[in-house]
Parts: structure tokens; sequence; C-alpha cells
């Protein structure tokens, strides 16, 4: 029991990082019918922008940090929006898809040549000691994260429920033209949520990189666990992010610990297969009309 | 006037013609730039570049300067046969790469048909096995370094199970398939085998698995970054056995990123800039200077696999690129000869490299080398 | 007389709201039905449950007897059933020519002689007799995303004609369609109800093109039938006025 | 240039020239650049003929992933994992069992078809992405299995030493010998897809990408139809990954992974999704172009991946439709000045 308890509580430390990656995906795709490939990219670039900030202008950290996650910010949420998502989503979700597949190679050759091949030590902001919960160890800021993941959930739950913006976010999710009609600013909305989503991947980022190491190819392993943990939650959800990376993290941490470690990345994919056959749009999301 | 000219043109010659007569020798370097192997390609690279801009300060091979080219394989077998067929078309002089074996595995043949020395960095053992004549390893190879610590841990640590944690790819595979028959051999029980994906960034589950086997030792074989993960995951886990590897487990950049995870580590090591070699230490500090890392022992083979074409052309005093891999198989290269290959090397007729080895301790921060082993045929 | 649509207590609910409830009635052979409602009263939901694009909760749904309930809509073509869909549905990326071919493709041959066969599947003189029908001669080698809604919605109307059907379910037909288009519409389809015997189920909003064309009329209102007679009867009858005016 | 899914009158030079009706533009322009190719490896060196002759290999996987994606309108991820199936079948059979390779070729698109129609039963269930959710899954399964399955498939060692097929006695084994092989087996497969596509099954293809519910109404089996598309499209990778094992001659699960389909994906949608010339140019962006660019050094991926991200976003339709774009405003010209 102490055992099964001990896997349980690093499942739900790993889902929490997937879930944290993954409210990107399902945010962009409400609102703009996006799939962003290069969502791993998001997650793995702030944490080395930050250390290339420290480095090229020998700044202190807090510094760093700053221009690191401003300049981010700016590119991959404003200008990914303007430049990329803008021209192309009149043409379909597939040109788009393959166009932030490009995006994610440049992002990660980028960080590769432009900062280190090498895994990088990137400080942390929350203390580095171990707690033990039910005789199972998990440290603070695994703790921290599992925090923050259900945090941002909560306020972007409040933000959409409860706020006037919130509330013209969500009706351009759901019908832009109407939301138009109603003389919502569809498209600031929309920029808005990119930026939001920018904004995640850098909190996202900061509290994964002192536990997994700031390198250019963090974000193949978050992207796909996190693409899949949206698709396991329910991609028009945003809660789904959060439930869909929590089973994902568990059963993950499960098939390591019962089934066999050689094929542990089967087990969550065969949960996706069950789940779209029996309940396509995902545990928590909404069915989606389909257009006649 | 005419004079003038007829100088002028005669200087004009003088200073091109040294450069026309005296033309470069050309390697190329197809290796893991991007991809699974980005990172062990990467040093592998950088230590290339080394050897080649000292190579070249000191006036080259047998006067020529090299020119080094790299080709990215991006760890993908097609592209790598690509990449080496180009190398040879160019008429590269040898090829030097790649270090995966599944590139390797993918080019090997065509070098060999055009007759032309190869020299890799991978230490899976079935490479040497193929009766391939051209290549070359330049490191251990798996087969090489297993029985070592096999005997290290039923002689120092005394284990009487281990566990076993090793990397999914064909560097920790070809490892685990290497250590098992060997621990079977020294009588030692395995308490749990525990495989690991490459690029794994959460060992949580893994470090849990392995504290609940109750082994006497875990072994783990992964490569350096996931190392300093599981290391920092183990110690999470609160799992004080000892933990015994080989030279990714051990090397500066492990503890650097693994921090106080990774005191009282040990185990074997063949290539490290720790090691109580000068020359080793020096290759760290220069490499350390130019590319503000730390080389792990990717970047040192690179700087060898350069080394080693340089010997054998000096030794056969001309460029004859079918001379390279004769004069290469079967040969000792000893420092004194040629300082660069940094510590005395036996090449085998199968490519398979003998060379003296560490065993080594993480003690506050630092390696310590606790003993040298030697060569297996002295 | 022959009856070829039989179309019994037929129920279909979305949740708790029941779109059709209970709808029964019977098409004879060779006549043109019309089934008339206001807005929302399940007329399209009726076509798609006979046709089998949507299940019904309850009921059945034959033809010349034999239960086709669920059946697949495919199949249901092939044993000539054909329909129109209320919106526009013509493939815009093909020619008017191969948007015809298409519709009668599946009709002739097998799926070997479907790959190997000719590219045309034999049917360019039937596509072009098709195309002279409705008068979009000129029009035949235009792709149909390029043509004007009156006449996309001749094609709609004649790819439905395509593989001379016995049944043809059309979902307002006039839509849309200016005064002229819409004769020469209601001409085509009188001519071959007259010459091939084909039956009609026709769901229109416009009134005067539903009486006459029509034989008899069907009145819907809230899921079930409130009338049914001629279009003179139809017209008389006090539940339909006040079905028409309360809305 | 094709355009996408026309069926139009034959072309206008099959009628000036006295060729069977049949001939058209797409087919003169197979049969010439198949000539050209046959020709083209000379004075080229080995890489030169290698890298042609990949890109002819990754052709063919295009080729069927153009089918279910640009004609049939299904998102697979899974056609690298398809080629892998192929790839793995053929060099087994070869140098285990010691098949011919005209047999193996012939099981690895059989085995392919039968895995693809299985695969493709969720299709039907699920509409839109959940198949390439699906595929996704699948795709990773199989690259699990290649590579811890050793005993069956060498595991991340791979297998190697697989021998090219002979032709009637003739040894393929030189480079240009085998090129030509490649040439002749990938030029036989684009003319099937070419009759496929303009016979009637590419109109039915063609309907149920832009209106599946309207197809159905027509008689169009759209069940069948979606497997059929799915299939050959899968058996195509099947075809491709038995041409790769030969040319590269060792194989290992990594051209087979989840993000190598990707590639191929891109490769579809760069070239030009539902063009028939389309998946020729996409192979080519994506074998020819990184090959041409590595003398940009390290950043030749960085300029790849911003190639097409550019391309993409002046063009949605890829290399094709700019292609036709340009086509159109040349020709449009031509007509004002006449």
């Amino acid at each position: 029991m102490a055992e099964f308890l001990a896997y349980l509580i690093a499942g739900i430390a790993t889902g929490a990082i997937y879930a944290l990656a993954a409210i990107g995906f399902t945010l962009v795709w409400q609102t703009s019918q996006t799939i962003n490939f290069a969502q791993g990219e998001f997650v793995m670039l702030p944490a080395v922008l930050v250390l290339l900030a420290i480095k090229l202008f020998g700044a202190p950290i807090w510094l760093g940090a700053l221009i690191g996650i401003a300049a981010f910010i700016l590119i991959f949420g404003v200008g990914f929006k303007l430049t990329i998502v803008d021209p192309m989503i009149r043409h379909g979700v597939l040109p788009l898809a393959i166009a932030t597949m490009a995006l994610s190679i440049i992002m990660k050759e980028g960080a590769k040549d432009g900062f280190s091949a090498e895994a990088q030590k990137f400080p942390s902001f929350v203390p580095t000691e171990t707690i033990s919960v039910f005789g199972a160890a998990i440290s603070l800021q695994h703790v921290a994260i599992i925090v923050v993941a259900f945090g941002v959930i909560g306020l972007l739950q409040w933000f959409v429920g409860g706020t006037k913006l919130g509330r013209q976010m969500q009706a351009t999710a759901q019908n832009p033209t109407v939301a138009r009609i109603l003389g919502i600013p569809v498209e600031r909305m929309v920029l808005l949520t990119f930026v939001i989503n920018a904004a995640l991947a850098v909190v996202a980022s900061v509290l994964i990189s002192p536990i997994y190491l700031a390198k250019f190819s963090n974000g193949e392993v978050i992207g796909l666990f996190a693409f899949i943990a949206a698709i396991v939650g329910g991609f028009n959800q945003v809660r789904g992010a959060l439930v869909g990376g929590l089973i994902v993290g568990i059963v993950d941490s499960m098939a390591a610990a019962y089934i066999s470690t050689s094929y542990r990345l089967a087990v969550p994919l065969l949960l996706l297969v069950v789940i779209i056959l029996v309940k396509p749009e995902g545990l928590m999301g909404r069915k989606e009309e389909r257009r006649v | 006037m005419n004079r003038h000219w007829i100088i002028a043109a005669a200087l004009g010659m003088a200073v091109s013609l040294p450069a026309l007569a005296q033309d470069k020798v050309k390697l190329v370097d197809v290796v893991e730039l991007s991809g699974a192997g980005a990172t062990a390609g990467t040093n592998w690279k950088n230590g290339i570049d080394l050897a080649v801009a000292d190579i070249n300060a000191k006036g080259g091979i047998l006067g020529k300067q090299i020119e080094i080219v790299h080709y990215d394989t991006q760890t993908n077998p097609g592209n790598t046969r690509a990449a080496v067929q180009r190398a040879i078309d160019e008429g590269t002089y040898a090829v030097l790469g790649p270090v995966f074996s599944g590139p390797i595995g993918a080019s090997m043949q065509i070098a060999q048909r055009a007759e032309i020395a190869q020299l890799v960095g991978g230490e899976a053992a079935g490479l040497t096995k193929q009766g391939n004549q051209y290549l070359f390893r330049t490191s251990l190879s798996q087969t090489a370094a297993m029985p070592k610590i096999a005997k290290y841990l039923k002689d120092t640590v005394k284990a009487g199970s281990v566990a076993v944690v090793w990397v999914n790819n064909d560097f920790g595979k070809g490892g685990r398939d290497a250590i098992i028959p060997e621990l079977e051999k020294a009588g030692i029980k395995l308490a749990v085998d525990v495989a690991t994906e490459q690029g794994q960034a959460d060992f949580a589950a893994d470090a849990i698995k392995v504290k609940n086997s109750n082994a006497d030792a875990v072994f783990v074989y992964l490569n350096e970054e996931e190392s300093a993960r599981f290391l920092r995951a183990a110690k999470q886990q609160g799992i004080t056995k000892p933990m015994v590897g080989e030279t990714t487990l051990l090397g500066a950049k492990v503890i650097e990123l693994a921090g106080d995870a990774a005191n009282g580590v040990k185990g074997h090591v063949g290539l490290s800039i720790d090691a109580p070699i000068p020359a080793f230490q020096e290759f760290g500090k220069k490499f350390q200077a130019k590319y503000n890392y730390v080389s792990d022992h990717n970047g040192m083979k690179g700087y060898m696999a350069v080394y080693m074409v340089k010997w054998a052309t000096e030794k056969q005093k001309k460029f004859d690129k079918k001379g390279v891999a004769d004069t290469l198989r079967g040969a000792t290269i000893k420092t004194s000869e040629e300082p660069g290959i940094l510590i005395e090397t036996t090449i085998e007729t199968n490519g398979d490299l003998d060379r003296e080895s560490f065993l080594a301790e993480v003690k506050d921060g630092k390696q310590v080398i606790t003993a040298t082993l030697p060569k297996i045929n002295p | 007389m022959n009856q070829v649509l039989e179309v019994s207590n037929l129920h279909k609910a979305f949740g708790g709201i029941k779109a059709v409830n209970g709808v029964s009635f019977k098409v004879n052979e060779g006549e043109i039905l019309g089934i008339i409602g206001p807005n929302g009263c399940g007329k399209s939901t009726l076509f798609n449950c006979i046709l089998g694009q949507l299940e019904p909760t309850e009921g059945a749904v034959k033809l010349d007897g034999r239960d086709v309930t669920n059946m697949r809509p495919s199949e249901l073509n092939k044993l000539g059933v054909s329909r129109t869909f209320q919106l526009l549905q013509v493939f815009p990326e093909l020619s008017v020519r191969e948007n015809l071919i298409l519709a009668g493709q599946e009709h002739e041959g097998t799926m070997l002689s479907r790959f190997f066969g000719p590219r045309d599947a034999g049917l360019t003189a039937k596509a072009e007799q098709m195309i002279g029908f409705f008068k979009l001669g000129h029009l035949a080698e235009a792709k149909a995303g390029g043509l004007s809604y009156g006449q996309q919605k001749l094609l709609d109307a004649a790819m439905a004609f395509m593989a001379g059907p016995r049944l043809v379910l059309l979902d307002e037909p006039a839509g849309g369609v200016n005064l002229t288009m819409l004769g020469d519409l209601k001409e085509r389809l009188r001519a071959i109800n007259a010459e091939q015997g084909a039956t009609f189920v026709v769901i229109e909003h416009n009134m005067d093109f539903v009486m006459s064309l029509c034989s008899r009329v069907i009145v819907l209102a809230e899921g079930k039938v409130l009338a049914e007679g001629t279009p003179a009867e139809v017209r008389a009858n006090p539940a339909v006025i006040e079905a028409y005016l309360g809305h | 240039m094709t355009a996408p899914a026309t069926h139009g009158a034959t072309a206008p030079v099959a009628r000036r020239l006295p060729l069977p009706a049949f001939v058209d533009g797409t087919l003169l322009t197979l049969v010439a650049a198949a000539v050209i190719l046959w020709f083209a490896p000379s004075g080229m060196g080995r890489y030169g003929t290698y890298v042609l002759s990949l890109w002819l290999v990754m052709s063919v996987a295009v080729m069927g992933l153009n089918l279910t994606l640009g004609y049939a309108g299904l998102k697979s991820l899974a056609q690298a994992a398809f080629m892998g199936i192929g790839a793995y079948a053929t060099a087994l059979l070869t140098s285990k069992v010691g098949l011919n390779w005209y047999a193996s070729f012939a099981i690895s698109g059989l085995l392919t078809f039968a895995v693809g129609l299985v695969l493709g039963f969720p299709a039907l269930r699920v509409k839109a992405h959940y198949l390439a959710f699906v595929t996704l899954a699948f795709s990773t399964l199989i690259w699990l299995v290649l590579r811890n399955e050793q005993w069956l498939t060498g595991g991340v060692f791979g297998l190697s030493n697989i021998p090219r097929p002979s032709f009637f006695g003739l040894k393929l084994d030189g480079a240009l010998a085998f090129h030509r092989f490649v040439v002749v087996v990938t030029f036989l497969l684009a003319v099937v897809l070419w009759w496929m596509i303009r016979s009637p099954w590419g109109r039915a293809f063609t309907a149920l990408r832009e209106n599946p519910i309207r197809a159905a109404s027509l008689g169009i089996d759209t069940r069948m139809y979606t497997l059929l598309a799915f299939a050959i499209g899968s058996a195509y990778a099947g075809f491709a990954g038995a041409l790769y094992a030969p040319l590269v001659e060792f194989i290992d699960p990594s051209p087979f992974s989840l993000s190598q389909s990707f590639f191929l994906l891109l490769m579809v949608v760069a070239g030009g999704a539902g063009y028939l010339l389309g998946p020729f140019i996409g192979a080519l962006l994506g074998v020819v172009l990184p090959e041409w660019l590595r003398f940009a050094g390290s950043l030749y991926l960085i300029i790849f991946a911003a190639i097409v991200m550019l391309l993409l976003i002046a063009c949605p339709q890829g290399m094709s439709g700019l292609l036709e774009r340009g086509w159109t405003k040349l020709t449009g010209k031509k007509e004002g000045a006449r």
C-alpha cells in the first residue's frame, strides 16, 4: 500500500507538470482552432531565454528572468499570433499545424545553436527540500507545481466566468460570429488568449526547468505528454487539461511500476485510444456540434 | 616598369603557390547534431574541432592543413548513409563519426566498400563483430568495460543483488546486455531490470521501483543528463544503496547537474577529464576555455579520433586512405609518439580498443580516482 | 394503389426535445407529395430519419413493404431513393459534368469496373442529357463552386435525378431561387414525374410552389401530422390556418 | 501542374497530338520525369544518386499520405509507422527467410493494407481530428514494438546487411543500377495512383473529403471508400518501406518514429495536398532541400524550417498551390496580351 501510494504521488507530481503544459493547448484550440505542435518548445524556451539573458548581459537573475520572459511573451504570444496564426487560420487546421511544426524545429534548433546542446541547471524559486506525505517522498518543487496548476485552472475559471473580459473571451471561443455581432473585439480576445498561453508557458517553464533541467530537446517529451493529456481530458475545456494531465501522469507512473518499463509509454496511449472510442470529446470535453 | 610587374607577379606566385601546393587534407565528420543524439554528437564535434585547431596551429599533418567539414545525420540511418556517401564522394581522407550505433550500422558498409577508415564513437558490442576491417572505435567497448564493473561490484562493493537501470537506446541496451551475463558469472542476483527512455525527464517511478527492489547496489547506465536526473530522483526517494556506474555516471557534467545527489557515486571510468592523467586534464581545460562548458567522454573521443588519423598518416608518411586503416589495425599508439592520443591506446585487429581505465568515486562534488586498472592485454 | 414509402409512428428526440413525435404517412407511386409546416416543425429531421442520416428513436420506415429503418444512406440510394438537402450540397471543386457523373457512378458496375473501367463510368452521355434537361448546357465544364446560386440549385436537383431514382425527397428545392428559375424547376420536376413516373416528396416553405406542384399535402406542426389532403383541402383547414397565423 | 482533383476533359495537348485519349499532362510529366531521372545520376556521384533514390522512396510514402489526406481528407499520423512495417517485413523476409524482394514487396504492401483496414475502422467511428489521435497512438505503439522486440526486429541495434534485389538475374547492388530500379518502381506506383485518382474512385475520394454526407446520399459507400483510401495510402507507405530497407541496407526504429510521421505530413502539406505531383515536390523539400542546405552548416535545419513556414504562410496550399498560382498569373497575362 505504501508502495502504491508512493507511485501515486509521483504520478500526480508528474501529471501536474503535464497539466500545466496542456492548458495552453486547450486555450488556443478553443479560441482559434489552432493545434500548436510547438507547445512543448513553448515550455522549453523561456528557461533557455532566461539563462541566455543572464549569460549575454551578465544580468542578475531577476533581471535576466524579466528580460527573457518579456522577450518570450512578445515574440511567442503576440508575434506568433500576428505573423503565423493570422495569415493561416482561414485555411483550415492543417497548414497551420504544419507551420507550428516548422516553428518547433526553429525553436529547438535555435535553442541548441544559440545557447547550448547541453542540459543546464536552472535556479529554483522554490526550496528543493523533500517532504513526506503518508510515507511517500515528494519535493516542495513538485508541491509548488501541483498548487500552481490547480491555482491557474481556478484563476482561469474565475476569469472566464466572473469577469467581463473573461466572458467576452468565452463568447469569442464559443461563437466568434455572434460575438462580433455583439460588439466584442474578437481579434483582441483571440490575441489575449495567445498572450495568456505564452505567459502560462513561462510559468510552466520556470517551475519545471529546475527539475527537468533546461535543455533544447525537453519540449519533445513535454509536448507529447501535454498533447495526450489534452486529448484525454478534453481539448475544449481548460479543466480538461488538469484532469487529463493528472490521469496521464498517474497512469504513466503505474505503468512503469506494475506493467513494463520498456512499454510504459504504451499504456497512456492505449488509454487515449479507449477514450477516443468511448468518449471522443475527452473526459471533460463538450461535444462539438457538427456543422452540416 | 616591366621589372616591377615581374617582381609583383613573382611575389604573387610565391604567396599563392604554397597555398596551392600545400593543398589541404579534407576530413569529414558525420555525426548526430540534431535528433536524439544531438548532445553526444555536439560534444564529439567540438572535440574534433579542438583537435583540428591544435593540429593546424602546429603545421597540420605532414605539412598539410586539415579542412574539417561536419555533416549532421539527424540521428537517422537514411540521412547518415547520404552524408557518409557524400563525404566519400567529396574525397574525405577518413570518415569521423557517427556516435550512435544505428547511424554507424547504416553507414559502415559504405566506408568499407570505399576502403576508407571510419572512426566512430559507438560503444555497442556488436559493431566490431561483423568483420569490418575499416571500422575503428575511439573508446573501450562495453564488452571490455562490463567485466571490470562486475568484478568491482562483487569484490569492492560486495553486492549480492543489483538493480540495473539503463537507457533504452543502443548505448544503454548494449550495456545492459553486456553486464547481465557478467553479473550472473559473478554470482550476483539481478534484483530489478529498469528500462528508461532516452531523454526521459521524470525518474520518480523508476527510483521508487529501484528502492522497492531492496538491491544491495544500483547499476546506473544512462547518458549524462539522465544520470543526473535519476540521481536526484533517487536521493528524493531516499535510496541509500551505493550507485555504481560507468563513465557517464561519474562525469563532471553529472556532478554539476545533480549537485549533492552525485556524492558517493562510484564506478569505472574510461575517458574522463578528471582522471589523474595530465593530458586528460589539459584537454579538459582547453575544451572548457573554448566552448565554455565541460566536455564529456564524447568530446575526448572526437579529439582522439583526429589524432588517430594524424598518427597513422605520419606513420605511413603519406596520404594513403586505405593505408590509414591498415596502419591503425593492430597498432599501439604511445603518447610519446603522439601526445594528442592522450593515453596509450592499443587498436585490436577487429577495431576494438584497449586502454588503461580507472575506478573512481565522487566525493564532495569531485571525481576522485581510487584505482587504475591495467589494459586487458598489456 | 402501390405504396412506395410507408412511414409509421416515427419519433426522434434530441435530449429532451421531441423533434419528430409520432409521424405516420404513406407515399403512393407516382404522386408528388408536399410536406409543409412552420419553421422548426421537424420537417428536415423527418427526412434525415427516413434516409438513415439520423437514427430514429422509435418507429419504422418501409420501402415497397421492405423495412429500411436505419439503413445506411448510400444503400438506400442504391435502392432508388434520392434526395436533396436544405442547404446547397454540390461539390465545388468538381465541374458540373463531374458532379453529375459522381451522382451516377455508384449505380453502374462494380468496385473493380469503377477502377479499371472508363473514367466517366460510361455516364457522359447521361450527364449531358441531364445538363441539357436542366438547361445548364454552357456550364458543363465550369467548376460547380463558380456557379450562381440558382444554377447550383438546379445542379443539386439534377444530381438527385442522375441515377434515375424511383423516389426523390426534395428538401426546400425552391429556397433562394428566383422566380424564373423557380418556374423552370417546377416544370422540370413535373416532366420527370410524368415521363419517368418518379415519385416525389417535397418539403417546402414556399406555399405557392407546393400548392401548384403537389397532388397531396401533409402539414406538420410540433413534430406531428396536423392535416393531410389535397392542396385545396389543406388550404381550407382551420387548424392549418391557425398554425400558420399563430406563428 | 495538375489542378487539385480536377476531372475535367483531357488536356488540350492530348487532343492535338495523336495520343490515346487517356493521356494527359500529368502522365506526360511522369513519363518525362522518369526518363530524366533514369539518366540524371550520370556524373552525380554515388551521393547524388543516393539522395535522388531516397527522394523517390520518400515520395512513394508521401504519395500514399496524399491519397488519404489530400484526396480523402483523412488525417493520419502513422505513415512512418506503416513505412516501418513495410521496411521491417521486407528486411526480415529477404535477409532472414530468404524470400526474393518482389514477393517481400508484395507481402509488405498487403500487410500494411490489411493493418490499414483494421486501423481504419476507428476512422469510421470517430470523425475529423480524432483519427489523427488514434493514428498517433498507433504510430508510437509500433515504434515501441520495433524497439523492444529485439528477437525479431533487432531492437535498438537494427537490422543490417539487407540485400538489394536483382532483376532477371541482373544484380542491382550498384548505386546507379538500384537507382534505376527505384525510378521504375516509383514510376509504376505513381501511374497506378494517377489512374486511380482519375478513375471514378478518385472522384469518390474527393467527394468523401468535400462532403461525406452528400456523397453518401448519392450512393457512395463512404465506409468502403474511407477504408480503401486509408488502406491504399498505408500500402504505399509499406511499398516505400520495402524500397527503403534495401536502399539504406540497414534499418532501425528511428526513421519510423512519430516525428517522422509528422515530417511526412509536413511534406504532403508543403508539397501541396490534393495535387497528384505534390508529393514529389513535398519530398523534394523534405529530403533534397536539407541536403542542399548543408552548405549553411549548423543553421541548415533552421533555414529549412523557416522556408517551410514562410511557404505555408504565403500559400497554405503548399508548393503546388504556389506554382499553380504563378501559372494562372502567367497564362492570364498571355491571354490578356492576345
